[in-house]
C-alpha cells in the first residue's frame, strides 16, 4: 500500500492447483459415470479447468499479450458446439434405443 | 492471511465441492444444478484474475445457455434419477486412481516450475483487457482467422445438431 | 490511424483511455478508496459532494471521517462502507418494490375503470404493507413429492437475481454502484440466472402445470434474449465501453434519437423477458393456472411476485439508462442528487408504458410468439446492428449534428421498410384467410359447412 | 486484485440472497403449520394427479434452446468487437459484419428448413 507497488496476494500456484483439481474431478466423472449427459458434464468441468489456466497465464505472464484470452474465447465456442451436438446425439439415440447409458450405446463397436 | 486469500479459498473449496457432487450424485437434475454452482464458482475466480469479461461470459454462456440445454436434454431423455441403476460404471475404481495419479502428477510437475509462486502487481486501471481482446480478435496479425472460423464452427454445430435432434413429423 | 499490429494499437488504447475507469467515485467510498488503491486523492473543490448538493456523497465523506477517527484500518473501513452502501441500495429498492404493488393495482384499476385499493390509508397507500403482513402470517405449504431444498431456494434466487442488477445501475454522476467494464453483459448474465430460478421452481414443485409453465417460460425467455443481447450491442458501439456509467456519459444526445429501432427491440424483448402480457404465456392463468409458481403460497409466492414487479421496474431503469440518458437532465452537473429523480422518473415512465401495453393487449399464442421472435425481431436486430455499425464507422468525421440526423433518417427508413414488408406479409395472410372465410350468405355458409363435413367423412373413411 | 467495484458486487451477491431469505424465514416462526394429506397434494385444478410428472416434452423445446445457445455464443463474441469499435479500421468492421452474416445465414437455413416452426 502507498508508495510501494501493491502485489496480488494470490500466487499463480493456487490457480494452477485449483485447475488441476477441477480437471481431475472432471476426468473422474468422464471415466466413471454411466449416463452420457453426466459424462458431458465432466467434460465441461475439464474445459473450465483449461480456461482457468489460460486466463491465469494471461494474467501472470504478460497482460499485454492477449493470446490467453483469445484462446479462452475459442474454448467457449468449442464447448458450446460440443454440448449442442453431443446432446443432440444423445436425444437421437434415446429416441431410437430408449437409453443413454454409455455402456449400452455400442453401435460403433463393429 | 489476507481478505482476498480467504475469499479465494472459500470460493475454490465451494467450487471443488460442487464439482465433486456433480460427478457423484445420482439425481441428474441435481447434478446439473451442482454443475451450475461449480461454473458460478469458476466465474468468480475469473473475476479474481481481473478477467471480469470472462466471468460474465461464463455466466451468460455456461449457466444461461449450456446448463439450460442440459436440463432440457435430461427432461427429454426422461432419466431424471438413476436410483435403479448403479451410480458408476464398473471401471469407477480405475477411474478414481487415474484421476488421483493425474492430479498428483500435475501438482508434482508444477512444483518443479521455478515461477510457481509468482505474484504480479495489480493490473493498472488504464488497461482495458476487453478492448485489447476486441482489437486482437479482428486484427489479421492476431486472431482474425480463429474468430471467423469459430463462427463457421458454430454454424456447422447449429445445423448439424438441429438435423440430428429433429424428428420428422 | 496506422494499422500495424494489434499490440501497438493496444498500447494506444491504453493511453487514450487513461481516464476511463477512474473518472467517477463510487457510492460511499470516496477518499478511502483512493488511499486504498494508491490513486490520486481529490483536492478540495474537485469533489462535487463538498456541500449539500450531493448529500449522499457528503454523508459518505462524513462517515468516513468518523471511521478514520476511530482508527480502523483502511481495508476494514472500505468493507464497512461498501456493506453500508449495498444495504442502502437494497433497502431503497425493496421499499420501492413494496409500493410497486400499490401502483400496479391502482393503474390497472384505472385502465379497467375501477378505483383500486382505497381503504387502507390515504388512497390505499398502506395496502401493500397489509398485503405483506398477510403473506407473512399465511401458512406455507410444501407439496408432496417436492424437492424441498430446491423448492425453497428458487424464490430466493428469483428475487436476488433481480436485486443484483441494481448493483451496476448508476444513480447520479457521482453515485455509481459498481462501475465495472462489463456492465451490460452483467445484466444479461443475471437475467439468465432468473431463468434458472424458474426452472428450479417448476421442476421441484412436482406438478405438471408447474413444469409445463417452466418449460414455456424458458423457451420464451431464452428466445427473446437473443434480440435483447443484439440490441444491447448498439449502445455499446456508440459508447465504446460496456460500462453502464460510460454509456450514460456518452449520451450527450439520448441514444433513442440515434437508434430508435434498437430501443424498440430492446423494449419488446424486455417485456417478453419479464413475461408480461402480451407475452405472459408462462403464467397464463387461464391455461396453465399461473405456471411455474402454482404450488407456492405465502411469502414464497410473494417473493416471485415481488421479483416480477421489481424486474419490470429494473427493465424501466435499464431502458432509461441505456437509451433515455439515465440520470441526465437539466442542472444535474451542478446538483448531482437530481440524477436520482431523473432516473426514477424515466424508469417509472417506461414502467407505465409496460403496464399500458400489458392492460391493452391480449395474450398471443406460443407459436406466434416464437415466430415473432425468430422470424421478425432477430433478423431485424441483426440488420439494425449491421447498418448502425457501418454508418457509425463511415460517419466518424462528420459533426455530431450531421451524424445524429443521418442516423435518425436511416433508422426511420428502416422502420418504414419494416412496415412495408409487414404490410405485404399481412395482405398475403389476409388473402389466405379470406379464401377460406365463409361469407354472410346463408347458402354459402351451409355449403362450406357441408363440404367440410363431407370432406371430413371422406378422410375418416379413407383412414378406416 | 479484488478491485473496489467488484468488492461492491461481491457484497451485493452475498447480501441480496440474505435479504430475499429473511421473508421466508420469518413465517417459519409465526405462520400456522397444519399440514394434511389433501393440502399437500399437487394442485392440478382439483383433479387427482395422473401418472408421472415427467410427461414427454416436445423435442422442439430442445431445438429452440440449441439455437439460442449458438446465437448467444456468437453474439457474446461480438461484444469485445463493439467495445473496441472506435479503434478499428473500416475493414475490421466488415469482418464483424461477415461474422454477423454467417450468423444470419444459419438463421435463414433454419427458417427455410422449418426448424423454427412450433407445430
Amino acid at each position: 500500500m502507498g508508495a510501494e507497488v501493491r502485489k496480488t496476494m494470490i500466487p499463480i500456484s493456487w490457480f494452477l492447483i485449483f485447475a488441476a483439481a477441477l480437471f481431475s474431478i472432471g476426468l473422474f466423472g468422464v471415466l466413471s459415470r454411466k449416463n452420457a449427459i453426466l459424462i458431458l458434464m465432466g467434460i465441461e468441468l475439464m474445459l473450465n479447468a483449461v480456461n482457468i489456466n489460460l486466463i491465469a497465464f494471461w494474467r501472470y505472464r504478460d497482460s499485454l499479450d492477449i493470446s490467453g484470452q483469445a484462446f479462452a474465447v475459442m474454448v467457449f465456442a468449442v464447448a458450446a458446439a460440443e454440448v449442442a451436438v453431443g446432446l443432440a446425439i444423445f436425444i437421437s439415440v434415446y429416441r431410437r434405443r430408449g437409453t443413454i447409458s454409455a455402456d449400452e450405446i455400442d453401435l460403433l463397436k463393429w | 492471511m489476507s481478505f482476498e486469500q480467504v475469499v479465494f479459498i472459500l470460493v475454490a473449496a465451494g467450487t471443488l465441492g460442487a464439482a465433486l457432487l456433480v460427478v457423484t450424485t445420482r439425481n441428474l437434475i441435481h447434478a446439473a444444478l451442482w454443475l451450475i454452482a461449480a461454473l458460478f464458482g469458476v466465474a468468480i475466480l475469473f473475476v479474481f484474475l481481473n478477467a471480469g469479461f470472462f466471468g460474465v461470459v461464463q455466466i451468460v454462456i455456461y449457466i444461461g445457455a449450456i446448463a439450460i440445454l442440459m436440463i432440457f436434454a435430461i427432461m427429454l431423455t426422461r432419466q431424471i434419477s438413476s436410483e435403479k441403476s448403479a451410480r458408476f460404471n464398473k471401471n469407477w475404481l480405475w477411474a478414481f486412481f487415474i484421476s488421483i495419479i493425474f492430479f498428483a502428477g500435475i501438482a508434482y510437475i508444477l512444483s518443479l516450475w521455478p515461477e510457481f509462486g509468482t505474484t504480479k502487481p495489480i493490473l493498472s486501471a488504464e488497461i482495458d483487457p476487453v478492448k485489447q481482446l476486441g482489437v486482437a480478435l479482428v486484427s489479421p496479425q492476431a486472431y482474425l482467422l480463429a474468430f471467423e472460423l469459430a463462427s463457421v464452427l458454430l454454424l456447422a454445430a447449429l445445423i448439424g445438431a438441429v438435423i440430428i435432434a429433429w424428428e420428422q413429423r | 490511424m496506422p494499422w500495424n499490429g494489434h499490440r501497438e494499437i493496444t498500447l494506444q488504447v491504453n493511453k487514450a483511455d487513461g481516464n476511463f475507469s477512474s473518472a467517477f467515485c463510487v457510492l460511499f467510498r470516496l477518499n478511502a478508496l483512493r488511499k486504498f488503491t494508491g490513486k490520486k486523492e481529490y483536492r478540495t473543490g474537485e469533489v462535487p459532494g463538498e456541500n449539500m448538493t450531493d448529500p449522499i456523497t457528503w454523508i459518505a465523506n462524513w462517515l468516513e471521517t468518523i471511521l478514520e477517527g476511530i482508527g480502523l484500518p483502511v481495508g476494514i473501513m472500505v468493507l464497512i462502507l461498501t456493506v453500508l452502501g449495498v444495504l442502502i441500495v437494497v433497502i431503497f429498492v425493496l421499499a420501492i418494490d413494496i409500493f410497486l404493488v400499490w401502483m400496479e393495482r391502482k393503474v390497472v384499476a384505472r385502465f379497467q375503470d375501477r378505483l383500486g385499493p382505497n381503504r387502507v390509508g390515504p388512497y390505499g397507500l398502506i395496502q401493500p404493507i397489509a398485503d405483506v403482513i398477510k403473506l407473512i402470517i399465511k401458512e406455507d405449504t410444501t407439496p408432496k413429492g417436492a424437492d424441498v431444498l430446491i423448492y425453497n431456494i428458487a424464490p430466493v434466487i428469483a428475487l436476488a437475481s433481480v436485486l443484483i442488477i441494481w448493483a451496476v445501475i448508476p444513480f447520479t454522476p457521482t453515485l455509481v454502484g459498481a462501475e465495472v467494464n462489463i456492465g451490460v453483459l452483467f445484466i444479461v448474465a443475471f437475467g439468465g440466472i432468473g431463468t434458472l430460478a424458474i426452472i428450479m421452481a417448476g421442476w421441484s414443485s412436482n406438478n405438471k402445470y408447474a413444469l409445463l409453465g417452466a418449460f414455456r417460460t424458458v423457451a420464451q425467455v431464452i428466445s427473446y434474449e437473443i434480440p435483447m443481447v443484439i440490441a444491447l450491442l448498439i449502445p455499446v458501439i456508440f459508447a465504446g465501453t460496456m460500462s453502464i456509467q460510460g454509456i450514460v456519459n456518452s449520451q450527450e444526445l439520448w441514444n433513442i434519437v440515434i437508434a430508435p429501432v434498437a430501443a424498440a427491440i430492446l423494449l419488446v424483448s424486455s417485456i417478453a423477458e419479464i413475461g408480461r402480457t402480451p407475452f405472459d404465456l408462462l403464467e397464463a392463468e387461464s391455461e396453465i393456472v399461473a405456471g411455474f409458481h402454482i404450488e407456492y403460497s405465502g411469502m414464497k409466492f410473494g417473493l416471485f411476485y415481488a421479483g416480477e414487479l421489481l424486474h419490470a421496474l429494473t427493465i424501466g431503469a435499464l431502458f432509461s439508462t441505456l437509451f433515455l440518458g439515465g440520470w441526465r437532465g437539466p442542472f444535474v452537473e451542478q446538483i448531482p442528487v437530481l440524477g436520482i429523480f431523473y432516473l426514477f422518473g424515466k424508469a417509472f415512465l417506461v414502467y407505465f408504458l409496460i403496464m399500458w401495453i400489458r392492460y391493452s393487449l391480449p395474450r398471443i399464442r406460443i407459436d406466434h410468439m416464437l415466430n415473432f421472435n425468430w422470424k421478425f425481431l432477430t433478423p431485424l436486430a441483426l440488420i439494425a446492428l449491421m447498418v448502425t455499425a457501418i454508418l457509425d464507422k463511415l460517419l466518424t468525421d462528420f459533426s455530431n449534428i450531421t451524424y445524429a440526423v443521418i442516423m435518425l433518417v436511416v433508422n426511420l427508413v428502416l422502420i418504414w421498410a419494416v412496415i412495408m414488408v409487414l404490410r405485404i406479409y399481412a395482405s398475403g395472410e389476409r388473402k389466405k384467410v379470406g379464401e377460406l372465410k365463409p361469407t354472410a350468405n346463408a347458402d354459402a355458409v351451409l355449403s362450406t359447412f357441408g363440404k367440410d363435413v363431407s370432406s371430413a367423412q371422406e378422410t375418416s373413411g379413407a383412414s378406416t | 486484485m479484488l478491485d473496489e467495484h467488484w468488492l461492491y458486487i461481491g457484497v451485493f451477491l452475498v447480501l441480496a440472497p440474505i435479504f430475499a431469505t429473511v421473508p421466508i424465514i420469518i413465517p417459519r416462526f409465526i405462520a400456522p403449520k397444519k399440514p394434511n394429506p389433501i393440502k399437500l397434494e399437487a394442485y392440478e385444478c382439483g383433479i387427482e394427479t395422473v401418472g408421472d410428472t415427467w410427461v414427454q416434452f416436445r423435442v422442439q423445446y430442445y431445438i429452440f434452446a440449441l439455437v439460442f445457445l449458438i446465437f448467444d455464443v456468437e453474439i457474446v463474441f461480438l461484444y469485445p468487437w463493439a467495445v473496441a469499435f472506435d479503434l478499428l479500421p473500416l475493414f475490421a468492421i466488415f469482418e464483424g459484419i461477415l461474422f454477423i452474416l454467417i450468423l444470419l445465414a444459419g438463421l435463414i437455413y433454419l427458417w427455410k428448413r422449418g426448424a423454427l416452426e412450433w407445430t
